[in-house]
């Protein structure tokens, strides 16, 4: 009976990694970039499964949600951007209607083929000198289990994962709170949002599927951060379903969301950095070190901060995807230099 | 065993035929309608006798609780982004299939 | 075990279901192969969920379903919007 | 036996996603490559740090992973919206060139 587990177990594994392989290997050599979007997607979901066979439930529900929800929309919306420049360009050109849409990296990448040979030799023998390096490490390799489990007790959250993010190592969730605000700012500095263009033909029934499905998104987004305490769970995860929430909102069109101004945005991208930060120095006047909590009352500190960077993960994560300044923010006309050139929709 | 238990397991088997049957389906039907049709059945029966058997298996409301608003989300989901895609598809002017 | 070798056959069928996204033939086939795959992954975590015992997968599984229908709104209200598109892209 | 598999998956990820990453000329494609050389490391690091025994799981790797993604999908997204602002404005330049052609052809 075990040993059949086993063997079932372990044919599982070989199917998954040999498909992920396989999955990786076709999404970076398909002819159609299309093609490749949707194969990141499934590599995505495969790469869940995947994270919950090495029991690593905190970051399977990380990719899921980030992996498998939210960076697929964001190569489609960056792939649409592309191409309907490049399909107004092709107007100019009607011989070439029924190529490739990017054709022109296809015939640049054959052009550099021997180049593509070097490389390809030189990645190989990097690849063989990693596997080598992999090969001969003593194992089995230490680890830090044993005192998170010893200081588990002090931190005042149950999950390992959580107490590491946010107790143990906080300069780094902190720094990478700070990583999505940064994200965000250079986003909003480097274009507006061509806001969503009012598309004439939204669906009834896709308006009442978002409807019910966004207060149970929030509502899960908020049990997922509340349970990050004790479970499965956490800022990152609640933080990355309440933007799917604002995304589909987003592709929605519903009509009031480009009016919005977009200080209540700001005001929530930078609540989650900003009650981090008083908590650090916080620590530095009541225990002496920076981040450092009373053990006390240290769950209900996380809870807080995890709540208030759950808002703001969220709110950056959707600004990642609406790929810009909310064109309502503009005090004047956005931009134009060369807007002849351009199509504008819905306006 | 206990017989719910039983019925549990009987259930799961019933849904493995509607998975296989969805990608069969995928492959072998003739056009985006057809295959729409195909993925419906693998999302909503085969997904609703899996989530039975596990139901039955399961000793906690709330795990219940959850499989049951999973179910319901997937119909959701899968309803409405199916009617989109079919209401795009023949906006595009995609022709559904017939035997000719 | 029962549980395992269930969620083996569901992954055989997305590796299956894969030839479709190969095989195209319009944009949109490949986007619903893909949302096959939510579905059928999202099983294999349920199942997983108990042949590992490990309940907190049917939070994943929560998100997942939650999430099946963001990408393929995405591409209908996004991607396959304009008109005239060369289908086999 | 299962650690190894998947450090060697994702070794393997990592030297595709590299190997994408310089060889693809496509600015969407090399994105793309990033993210699975970024994955892969992903699935080494907490692969490596795989026990069977399900007590002794080292969470922090996984902290460590969870910070990445979240990291990595950050960079997705500016990469992403200057490929596209790059793209758009060469495709200005493209428009306006060819427009400049045809003006002169009608001419002459």
């Amino acid at each position: 009976m075990d040993s059949a587990m086993t063997i079932i177990l372990t044919g599982f594994d070989l199917l998954l990694s040999a498909t992920l392989l396989w999955l990786a290997w076709q999404l970076l050599r398909s002819t159609d970039i299309f093609k490749a979007i949707i194969f990141f997607i499934c590599f995505g979901l495969l790469m869940a499964i995947a994270w919950v066979r090495m029991h690593a439930p905190d970051v399977a529900l990380a990719e899921a949600a980030i992996g498998a929800g939210l960076t697929g929309p964001l190569f489609l919306a960056a792939l649409r951007k592309m191409e309907r420049k490049q399909k107004k360009e092709r107007r100019f050109d009607p011989e070439e209607k029924r190529d490739n849409p990017d054709k022109r990296w296809q015939v640049r990448s054959r052009e550099a083929s021997p180049l593509m040979w070097i490389v390809a030799a030189l990645t190989l023998c990097f690849a063989g000198l990693l596997i080598r390096t992999v090969w001969i490490i003593p194992r089995p390799l230490p680890g830090l289990a044993q005192q998170t489990a010893a200081h588990l007790g002090a931190s005042g959250v149950d999950n390992a994962v959580t107490a590491v993010l946010l107790n143990f190592r906080g300069y780094d969730t902190m720094l990478e709170v700070m990583v999505l605000l940064l994200g965000a700012i250079t986003i909003w500095s480097i274009t507006h949002a061509p806001f969503p263009p009012r598309l004439p033909d939204t669906s009834p029934v896709q308006k009442s599927a978002v409807r019910l499905l966004l207060p149970l998104i929030c509502l899960t987004g908020g049990y997922l951060v509340w349970q990050g305490a004790y479970q499965t769970g956490g800022a990152f995860q609640g933080g990355a379903v309440l933007s799917a929430a604002l995304v589909l909102l987003l592709i929605s069109d519903f009509l009031w969301l480009p009016d919005m101004h977009s200080l209540p945005l700001r005001m929530g991208m930078v609540l989650g950095p900003l009650v981090f930060l008083s908590m650090a120095v916080l620590g530095i006047i009541t225990e002496n070190a920076l981040l450092r909590f009373p053990p006390e009352q240290a769950g209900a500190f996380l809870l807080f901060l995890e709540a208030a960077c759950a808002i703001s993960i969220g709110l950056s994560l959707a600004a990642f995807f609406a790929g810009g300044r909310p064109a309502s923010d503009l005090r004047e006309k956005p931009y134009q230099t060369d807007q002849p050139d351009t199509e504008k929709e819905g306006s | 065993m206990t017989i719910p238990e039983i019925i549990g397991l009987v259930s799961i088997a019933v849904a493995l035929p509607f998975f296989l049957s969805g990608t069969v389906g995928m492959l072998r039907f003739p056009d985006i309608f057809t295959r729409l049709h195909a993925l419906t059945k693998a999302d909503n029966v085969g997904l609703g006798f899996l989530i039975l058997g596990l139901c039955l298996q399961a000793n906690d409301w709330f795990i219940v609780i959850k499989l049951v608003l999973i179910w319901v989300l997937v119909l959701i989901a899968s309803s409405a982004s199916c009617h989109l895609v079919a209401r795009r598809a023949l906006m595009k002017g995609i022709r559904p299939w017939t035997a000719q | 075990m029962i549980y395992v070798g269930v969620a083996l056959f569901l992954l055989l069928t997305v590796v299956l279901g894969m030839i479709r996204i190969i095989a195209g033939p319009t944009v949109a086939d490949r986007m619903m192969a893909a949302q096959l795959f939510g579905t059928s992954g999202l099983a294999i975590l349920l199942v997983l969920a108990q042949g590992m015992n490990m309940p907190e997968l049917i939070d994943i599984a929560l998100t997942f379903s939650l999430l099946a229908a963001l990408a393929t709104m995405t591409f209908v209200r996004r991607v396959w919007y304009e008109e005239e598109k060369n289908d086999d892209s | 036996m299962t650690n190894m598999l998947y450090s060697f998956t994702g070794l393997i990820l990592f030297v595709f996603g590299l190997f994408a990453l310089i060889s693809c000329p496509h600015p969407l494609r090399k994105i793309l490559g990033g993210n699975v050389m970024s994955t892969g490391i992903f699935l080494f690091l907490v692969a490596t740090s795989y026990r069977t025994d399900t007590a002794s799981i080292d969470p922090v790797p996984q902290a460590m992973v969870l910070t990445g993604i979240v990291v990595s999908v950050s960079i997705t997204a500016v990469a992403l919206v200057l490929a596209t602002r790059l793209q758009q404005s060469a495709n200005r330049a493209m428009n306006r060139r060819e427009k400049k052609n045809e003006g002169g052809a009608a001419e002459g």
